[in-house]
């Protein structure tokens, strides 16, 4: 086996998110500036410090339930504290990872990977937004795929995120150029290409900090193995 | 930026603080989460009617409840939708056990917030129904975008139902009702300034010395058109007849016209606008039967006024004129 | 210059001509002389209560007309006092045969066209009293000067003058209710920016991008103090704390607490002023038994605020919760 | 006799006052910003224009009733025009002197000496400012008392109405220093000061206009006679 999702990992994972989110705060609320009403980072900002706030508070860990609890409870918490698009959506993926990875503490890559894409159904079912309408889903949807694509080429846990990573950055910026067909940027129409989506890159800030958190507690990998 | 608040993120809080202060012998506050119903809530028997969204549109639509309006009003933060937990907070506070009625403007963070908490709702045994209003006719509609945005129809469809529901009206009727005032009404706005968001502290889009934002969002959402300023009746005769054009309105309606400021433009303009609107609509044969001139649904401290034409019919003339009781809109009671 | 209108010379006439569209159920609006009196008018046996003033002041005081308030408003150009001739035929439009009370903000030029009016109607036979309001303690009070100003406690005597002519009391008694509400009332209002007269078409005062006027008036006068801009806290603690220890206001009194809008400001930050003013009311052992919260006298597109408290007791609590109808002002009817 | 008021002359009069009014409509204008609300040069000009229209119009001429219906029909126009403090001060000050004129169409100096004195009155008696209040009543009382004394020292209307006139002036630039006391900018109490009264400035106006034309249809006066 070359490598698993503890527990751990995961929450070392949503305090390297919230930290990342806290850091590009400003650049998300910039872009966001730009096509929608600036609010992007604040609310991102805002969901994350009080999931971090939970996961790591008094009453943290006595809630016991595996990874699928925890996941629900980060995205309960985005959901009752960001509003806007991306509380709902961000929540809904989150409670959908955590439905499917259930009660383990430790998924395999092919489970996790499987977490994922019911994470990303779960964007797509509340937000109802296909490819190329220039939102998150261009981030998450070819990361979730590359992820399940590593896995089922037998690659480790720590390369299928890198390879998760590398897809979110490539579907982030794809955004740049294209029009926007949901939420608030839409009613920019043309005026909104040239711009790159603000939820695509939170997205990509939650793919990134899983390649660099999610594989930590795992056994080094042998290159190629 | 300068407005009478202390923190920009305490400002939502504290106005609330302000509204619990002023109105406990007709409303109550919760906190944590934010929700404002009637002081006599639940009402036993009757369609619970909720509404919300995100701060910033005051009197809308805390100001709105009360008899013979909302039952609750959910407010999120300064132009961020309010959460689901809020909504089924609120809702589950007003049911009278005949059902509740969430009345969303149409935003994709609204929209999303309220499915959610219908889901949550129902699943706890509530009947909830919700409908959506979008009736900015400056932004184009359509299956592929986010479509219409909510805007002055929201308030007529909140009074119209929420007399429907005093009358012991059931759930789906007083749902339909809300449909019929979202089908027959169109609005449209203009920008002379942009509205600053405490949060943000500076304004939300650049306006010149001599321009307008012909269409523009309640949130400062860019419009149809970037013009030059002009006269109120240049101004008027672009948005009546973007509105007119659009249902369309014709020859003989009746109409409700309300005539809305966007929060710093004063009364003595809107009534110049009112003045100009019932000369145009009078020479393409439509008569106002009704109207409603004021600073209803405000973007915060921006700049001018939107125009929202609904079609009346003897049924919603009826419920238009029944009593209302709340801090933003009054009378018969 | 943004503003809502055509030709600023026409403005008001607009406007007005915009009220005569919209309410021709509840008021006549008459131009050359202007005033506007309620539709029902003159009730018979009724002291009829004529007020007015410059224009820009909206909804004061042609919004306020209509049972429980006021019988007629004169309006006269933007910041402009009326003139007689306006005062006289609207109290003789008015006139019920029961007398006719002027209610006059004390300013030079409305003191005297209204003692002009009242000379002209007692030369026709007319019972006419007058009550000077001068309620704003920014100014100092001298006898050697101009006095005090006339501010938010002009809305309060109306409405409570009003009720009282309603209960067909007679003129000499709404005319001493008048003056005994002048004299329990005190107010002070801030501007965070000036307002713009349309014929002058720019800004009355520069104020800096960090500085407000503490005790402007509401026509742009220079204030108490220029100051840095504040927190809302600290703005409603000088307000507050001027208008209280002028009449003063102590311990155990019971008092109708007005926060005023200055007419580019939105009801979102009325509320934390509302909020603060209560806070700091109660400390002071000063409980707020009445409110209103609203813009009610504006500075046309001023943004700011004022704080008017009125000493309250029995009589003055039963009148002002007596039933009102205008377009301004309702409730209870 | 050394010349007599005619009602042409007063007509003429205030045709020259309205016109000084509109040149200087901006000036006054500028002088009420300073220290009161902008409005006295337009409030004056609309009063004017609405007099000359009056006293020129098609029903003019007919009402009869000599100096005194002239202008105490220029009085009502004021004070139904004007509006403001100026309106009922205007108004006043010429129904009182047209009231003093009564029904003649010619006065002598001191029948028009003793008019104007009770036109300065009526300000008073209305405005209730006294001398140094730093108003109208700084130009119009030493103007009347300087009309009365030439009328009573025998000089000629013309060199009257030059001694008024000059006594009009240097009332008007002695507001200058001086700390308001009724009207508007009594409101700015110290910061008044230094600035000249838009009131007294026009009220000099009507002084000097009055010098010019008020003695032109009277025969030529020997100077020293
Ligand atoms: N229908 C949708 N489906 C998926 N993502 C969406 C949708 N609508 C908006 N988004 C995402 O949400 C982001 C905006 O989030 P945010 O600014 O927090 O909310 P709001 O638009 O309500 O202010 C966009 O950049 C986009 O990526
Ligand atoms: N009580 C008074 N008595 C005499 N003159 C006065 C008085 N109050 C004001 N004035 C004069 O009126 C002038 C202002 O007139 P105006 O600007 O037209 O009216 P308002 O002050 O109402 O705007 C002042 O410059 C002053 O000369
Ligand atoms: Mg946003
Ligand atoms: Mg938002
Ligand atoms: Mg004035
Ligand atoms: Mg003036």
């Amino acid at each position: 086996m070359s490598g698993i999702v503890t527990q751990e990992g995961v929450a070392a994972w949503l305090r390297a998110f919230a930290e990342a989110v806290a850091k590009n705060r400003e650049y998300l609320t910039e872009l966001d500036a730009a096509i929608g009403d600036a609010d992007h980072g604040s609310n991102m900002d805002r969901g994350m410090q009080a999931v971090v706030g939970r996961i790591d508070g008094p009453s943290a860990g006595t809630a016991g339930g595996g990874v699928g609890a925890l996941l629900k409870l980060v995205g309960m918490t985005l959901v009752s504290t960001v509003g806007g698009a991306a509380g709902p959506l961000y929540g809904t993926f989150f409670l959908q990872v955590g439905k499917a990875a259930g009660e383990a503490t430790e998924l395999t890559l092919a489970q996790w990977a499987a977490a994922l894409e019911a994470g990303v159904k779960g964007v797509q079912m509340r937000g109802k937004a296909v490819l190329e309408d220039k939102t998150m889903v261009d981030t998450l949807m070819p990361a979730a795929q590359a992820l399940s694509a590593a896995a089922a080429s037998g690659a480790g846990l720590a390369e299928a995120l890198r390879q998760a990573a590398a897809a979110a950055e490539q579907g982030m910026k794809a955004t740049i150029p294209l029009i926007a067909r949901k939420g608030r940027a839409s009613y920019l129409g043309e005026r909104s290409a040239g711009h790159q989506d603000p939820g695509a890159t939170s997205s990509w800030l939650l793919l990134q900090t899983a390649a660099e958190t999610l594989a930590a507690g795992a056994p080094a990998e042998v290159p190629g193995a | 930026m300068k407005k009478l608040i202390n923190r920009p993120e305490d400002a939502v809080a504290e106005a609330l603080m302000g509204v619990a202060a002023a109105h406990a012998d007709r409303v109550r506050v919760h906190i944590g989460p934010n929700y404002i119903v009637r002081a006599d809530a639940p009402v036993r028997g009757k369609v619970a009617i909720v509404s919300g969204g995100g701060s910033g549109h005051e009197p809308m639509h805390g100001g709105f409840v009360g008899m013979g309006m909302l039952d609750a009003a959910c407010p999120g933060e300064v132009f961020t939708s309010p959460t689901p937990d809020q909504m089924l907070a609120a809702s589950q506070a007003v049911d009278g056990g005949a059902g509740v009625l969430h009345i969303v403007k149409n935003y994709t963070g609204d929209v999303m917030n309220f499915e959610m908490a219908a889901e949550l709702a129902q699943d706890e045994g509530m009947e909830v129904e919700q409908v959506v209003i979008d009736d900015d006719v400056a932004v184009k509609d359509s299956l592929y975008t986010a479509g219409r945005r909510g805007v002055g129809a929201t308030v007529l469809a909140e009074k119209i139902c929420g007399a429907a529901a005093e009358l012991r009206r059931p759930l789906a009727e007083v749902a339909g009702l809300c449909r019929k005032v979202n089908a027959n009404a169109r609005s449209m706005g203009v920008a002379l300034t942009s509205c600053t968001v405490p949060m943000a502290g500076r304004p939300t889009f650049a306006l010149g010395d001599d321009e307008i934002e012909l269409g523009v969002g309640i949130h400062g959402e860019p419009g149809r058109e970037r013009r030059k300023l002009a006269s109120a009746h240049d101004i008027v005769e672009a948005l009546a007849t973007a509105v007119v054009d659009d249902l369309p309105f014709g020859p003989g309606d009746k109409v409700l016209a309300f005539v809305n400021g966007m929060g710093g433009t004063p009364l003595l303009e809107l009534y110049v606008v009112y003045g100009e609107l019932h000369e145009l609509l009078e020479g393409r044969g439509i008569s106002i039967t009704r109207n409603l001139i004021g600073s209803y649904i405000t973007s915060l401290d921006m700049a001018g006024c939107s125009i929202t034409l609904l079609r009346l019919d003897d049924e919603l003339t009826a419920l238009w004129d029944a009593p209302v009781s709340t801090t933003g809109l009054r009378w018969g009671v």
